[in-house]
């Protein structure tokens, strides 16, 4: 943890936060450089809203195309796999309303994997070390902070929270 | 297959043959009284009209080897499926013991072993070496002496001939002593089998199910008789 | 006098000695019991036939298809027959014409060998076996399991050209057989398609 | 409620995974064992064979396939009602959702046991799965079984992570305040979590999307058993009814379970402040259209049977009715309609002991269901000379009574491991005020400054 550079506030009131994000989006601090993390989604805060587009639906809708796809193939091919035709109950080989089960299935399935391994990826979950954290957020605080600030910007990011309403300032790493 | 019911005296030599030929187990008393007893083909009897005017009726049924058979499709390892030559064939070894098709079989020809077969020695040694010996947790059912069918096969091949009609005999057909019953090739239009199945005394078991069983009983007083009369 | 004064010290050492006396009994009277019942449970497990595995150890060994080679009572060299211009077909009578391959009675091996090399000692294990009127007890080396369920026949193999190497191994090289080949019904299949014979089910399992 | 700081849900939520009381060991350990019989009486039943059941010719399906089919039924409880409550945006679903959603995953896995448990040889299973093998034989699709196979699966897959899903805040929250080996290890199952606003949206949108994919799926599940019977020709199995009938018993008894459940929550968890009366009386409310519908399905099932006058389908009807079967079938209608129905309705008796003694009735009466849809058809097929008839054995009445001690012993290890209500939904749906602050600026609007 120590070896990154950041300042960060902690808000206990969401609309500071959301006033704390903007006095760092005035000082002119990159985007991606903006960390924030709560307890709770605080949907309805401006905050909540960063990096709010997502391609997950249409993922998870081509997810299922592939595992529907996936699905018919295999009903199909393990029906005629076996060299002789294995007939049952007179019906044909590919039975139609038993493949579209299989195929329905394994659409959702398909859909629900895409779903979930784009949540890991993208909400960038998996990785157990990162960089900047507080279990403050974990009593209620809102953390609204800068990752890898210039040690020159330093005074003047930490007036800028603060009168935002940070109610503590911390820093990390050698600034 | 062809069945004449009123050849049938319900003698049930054809259930003793089929138990000789098929090494089907006995089950005993205890589990017999349990209703799991295996008889691959049974004679049911049933009793028509008031005491003392009564009249018994025999009934020989093995499995129907239907042509759209219902225990087929439910079987998920194709333990149960429909060989080439159209007999419904029961793999002992791909059986996992779901007992769907016993369920799902309208005539109920299919058996359960419950427990392991046993047989007191040295009544081992008339076991018949050409079926295998099933086990616990297998469904079985009547094959049509499938092991007899093969061996005809092999021998005509070994002839480089065909097979003839009434070659093959199942234990059943070849033990009945009124000779009720008939085997052969359907599929042949002129074998015995084919053309007593286009009699007109002819009826099939439960027919209106649709499962187009390929045993044909014959019967006086059918209502395919009153329809032609 | 004996029991009423003794102390709670003594009561206490009585309980203890008491108590490992029942113990012992129990001990013993189990170890007869168990006795009882492996007499009770082995004289009809012998009168009787079943397929069920006779432990569950065994079970599981043939679920991971655990075969252990068989050991031969005789060490029979198949490489030295076929050497001296022996035919498989010359000992294996049944193997055109049954589904059995038949493997000769004693009696028959002991057409040549009252002459042929007597001195060695696999050669005398043998004569002592025919003198003595019993039969080799060979090990089978293939055959299917039971739970295979299923059903060779030698005789429709042979007639249609199958070299005997092709399941059994290169038998001039052998001395006992040894199960070379692994029949699986992969293997089985495959060679059915190759020569387009049916490759339907109960052409082998009934 | 909402007297509640955020601090105070946080203690009493998490209050659970701080300690045991010997009560709680005790009861543990008596489902233990109650577990351990059953699966004794498992492997009894593989060593010696199945007849160690009470099948036989031709009831060849028995407790077995009816504790299948309402362990099934049963996992309709939570994901499905979650999922519904969720897209409809109900605010009082946040406490009930993870103890809904927990049933459902212990249920189906309890229910996906016992296809393996009924078999045969149940050591061949995993002939089921679809694998290459040097056989060249696959699975048969067109068995409903393996619609089966693939239905439960989805259905376990989808609920695991609709369950698993929001719980990595909590996780988080709990690796902040614990310490030693406990932060460690809720430190891994928290994946990482830390909270920025992309991770609360990801998830946010994960669960709407898992919402909609599961709801189709969990109906097409219980068709799907429903098939496992329709599918045969046999005499009140054949029937076209049989999906939604079944669909609609499922939830009827998922909701009897998840009122249970909550009950007895609770009761021993002291949630009284987050488990309110309004959370019965909704679910009471559910479970009473539930039972209605329930009572129309199978007066539109007997009805058309009866009025059909097949002679197989009667052979089967009259058993059921005034039959041997009879006291089996009034017994399911009292407990799944004339018990519940009054109570349910009358709002005054719709408390939350009224609701609990309809659920625990409509429990039974789904389980008697389902053995009266089995049994008796199987018992009464076509040729009278086949009747027969089913007595249970004991060993699948202790592996009937392991499952359902297994469930609460399932459920006791989670809420030790888990909070049992979402802390972070049911903080979220405190606040109610809408936002006043400023719209962030937009980063080229303060560049221009």
């Amino acid at each position: 943890m120590a070896s990154v550079n950041s300042i960060y506030g902690l808000f206990a009131d969401p609309d500071a936060a959301d006033r704390g994000v903007n006095a760092l989006r005035h000082a002119g601090v990159a985007q991606d450089q903006i960390v924030v993390m709560s307890s709770e989604p605080h949907e309805g805060h401006a905050f909540s809203l960063l990096d709010h587009k997502t391609i997950m639906p249409w993922l998870a809708a081509l997810g299922g195309v592939v595992g529907g796809a996936c699905g018919f193939l295999l009903a199909r091919y393990t029906q005629v796999a076996y060299p002789e035709p294995l007939i049952t109950g007179g019906m044909p080989l590919v039975a139609p309303f038993p493949s579209a089960i299989v195929t329905y299935e394994l659409t959702m399935m398909g859909a629900v994997i895409t779903t979930v391994v784009t949540l890991l990826i993208t909400a960038r979950l998996l990785k157990w070390k990162q960089p900047l954290y507080d279990s403050e957020i974990s009593y209620g605080k809102i953390l609204v902070g800068v990752l890898g600030p210039s040690g020159a910007a330093r005074t003047d990011l930490e007036n800028r929270l603060r009168s935002a309403g940070a109610e503590k300032i911390k820093t990390t790493g050698q600034l | 297959m062809v069945i004449d019911l009123d050849r049938c005296t319900g003698c049930e030599a054809c259930v003793v043959a089929c138990h000789a030929e098929n090494n089907i187990a006995t089950v005993g008393e205890d589990q017999a009284a349990r209703a799991r007893a295996m008889h691959w083909i049974r004679v049911e009897r049933y009793y028509e009209g008031e005491f003392p005017n009564v009249k018994t009726k025999f009934m020989p049924v093995p499995c129907q080897q239907c042509g759209a058979a219902p225990c087929e499709p439910v079987c998920p390892t194709f333990a149960s499926y429909h060989t080439i030559e159209g007999l419904n064939g029961q793999v002992y070894n791909r059986c996992i013991g779901t007992r769907y098709c016993a369920n799902a079989c309208p005539y109920n020809t299919r058996f359960f072993n419950f427990y392991n077969p046993v047989w007191d020695k040295p009544l081992d040694l008339q076991l018949n070496p050409d079926v295998s010996v099933r086990s616990e947790g297998i469904m079985e059912k009547c094959t049509f002496c499938v092991q007899r069918i093969k061996a005809g096969e092999v021998q005509a091949a070994a002839e480089k001939r065909l097979v003839k009609d009434g070659e093959i005999q199942p234990a059943c057909v070849q033990s009945c002593p009124t000779q009720a019953m008939v085997f052969g090739d359907l599929s042949d239009p002129e074998s015995e089998a084919s053309r007593l199945a286009r009699s007109n005394r002819a009826t099939r078991l439960l027919d209106e199910l649709g499962t187009f069983p390929k045993v044909t009983y014959l019967q006086r007083g059918s209502w395919h008789d009153n329809e032609n009369a | 006098m004996l029991f009423y004064r003794r102390n709670f010290k003594s009561w206490i050492r009585i309980a203890v000695v008491m108590g490992i006396a029942g113990l012992a009994g129990l001990v013993v009277e189990h170890g007869l019991a168990a006795q009882d019942q492996s007499a009770a449970t082995a004289a009809p497990e012998s009168q009787v036939f079943t397929p069920a595995h006779p432990t569950v150890w065994s079970a599981v060994q043939e679920f991971f298809n655990y075969r252990p080679q068989p050991v031969q009572p005789i060490q029979f060299t198949h490489k030295v027959h076929l050497a001296n211009g022996l035919q498989c077909v010359m000992c294996h009578v049944g193997v055109d014409q049954g589904p059995d391959a038949r493997i000769p009675s004693d009696n028959f091996c002991m057409t040549c060998h009252r002459v042929i090399a007597t001195d060695k000692p696999e050669i005398k294990k043998l004569t002592a076996y025919f003198n003595r009127g019993e039969d080799v007890p060979w090990q089978r080396v293939y055959g299917f399991l039971p739970s295979a369920h299923v059903k060779f026949n030698h005789a429709p193999h042979i007639r249609a050209g199958v070299d005997c190497s092709k399941c059994h191994g290169d038998m001039t090289k052998q001395t006992v057989a040894v199960r070379a080949v692994d029949h699986t019904m992969g293997f089985c299949i495959e060679c059915h398609q190759q020569r387009n014979v049916s490759v339907d089910c109960v052409t082998c399992h009934y | 409620m909402t007297t509640k700081t955020p601090e105070q849900i946080n203690e009493d939520l998490l209050r659970p995974l701080e300690g045991t009381s010997p009560r709680y060991l005790a009861a543990l350990t008596f489902f233990v064992l109650v577990v351990l019989a059953g699966a004794a009486a498992f492997l009894h039943q593989v060593y010696a064979g199945l007849g160690v059941t009470g099948l036989n010719r031709p009831v060849f399906w028995g407790f077995y396939i009816t504790d299948f089919v309402f362990w099934i039924g049963l996992s309709h409880a939570g994901t499905l009602i979650s999922a519904i409550l969720r897209l409809s945006n109900a605010t009082w679903r946040r406490p009930v959702t993870r103890c809904a959603e927990v049933i459902t995953v212990f249920a189906l896995s309890i229910g996906a046991m016992f296809p393996v448990v009924h078999l045969g040889r149940p050591w061949l299973a995993f002939w089921l799965f679809p694998y290459p093998s040097e056989r060249g034989i696959w699975p048969n699709i067109r068995s409903p079984l393996l619609w089966d196979f693939f239905a439960i699966n989805t259905y376990l897959l989808g609920s695991v992570t609709f369950l698993v899903l929001p719980i990595l805040p909590d996780m988080a929250l709990v690796r902040d305040r614990t310490t030693g080996w406990k932060k460690k290890l809720y430190h891994v199952l928290s994946l990482g979590w830390t909270g920025t606003p992309r991770q609360w949206s990801r998830l946010e949108m994960a669960m709407r999307i898992m919402a909609v994919a599961v709801i189709p799926v969990a109906v097409s599940v219980h068709s799907i058993v429903s098939w496992d019977f329709a599918m045969a020709p046999v005499p009140g199995w054949h029937s076209t009814i049989f999906a939604p009938y079944f669909v609609c018993g499922a939830i009827f008894s998922g909701i009897a379970a998840l009122i249970i459940a909550m009950a007895l929550l609770r009761k021993f968890l002291h949630l009284e402040d987050y488990l309110l009366r309004i959370h019965f009386e909704n679910l009471g409310k559910l479970l009473l259209v539930m039972s209605l519908l329930w009572f129309y399905f199978v007066f539109a099932e007997r009805l058309t049977t009866w009025y059909g006058n097949g002679s197989s389908e009667m052979a089967v009807f009259w058993p059921t009715q005034s039959g041997s079967y009879a006291p089996l079938f009034w017994a399911m209608v009292v407990c799944n309609f004339v018990i519940p129905f009054p109570i349910l309705a009358i709002k005054k008796l719709r408390t939350i002991a009224g609701t609990v003694v309809a659920s625990i009735g409509v429990v039974i009466g789904m389980w008697l269901e389902r053995f009266l849809i089995i049994v008796p058809s199987l018992s009464h097929k076509y040729l009278p000379y086949s009747y027969g008839s089913y007595r249970p054995s004991f060993t699948e009445i202790i592996i009937t009574v392991a499952t359902f001690a297994g469930l609460a012993m399932l459920y006791m290890l989670f809420s030790k491991i888990i909070p049992i209500i979402s802390v972070w939904e049911l903080k979220a749906g405190e606040v109610t005020e809408t936002a006043t602050a400023p719209a962030l600026a937009r980063p080229e609007q303060v560049r221009a400054d």
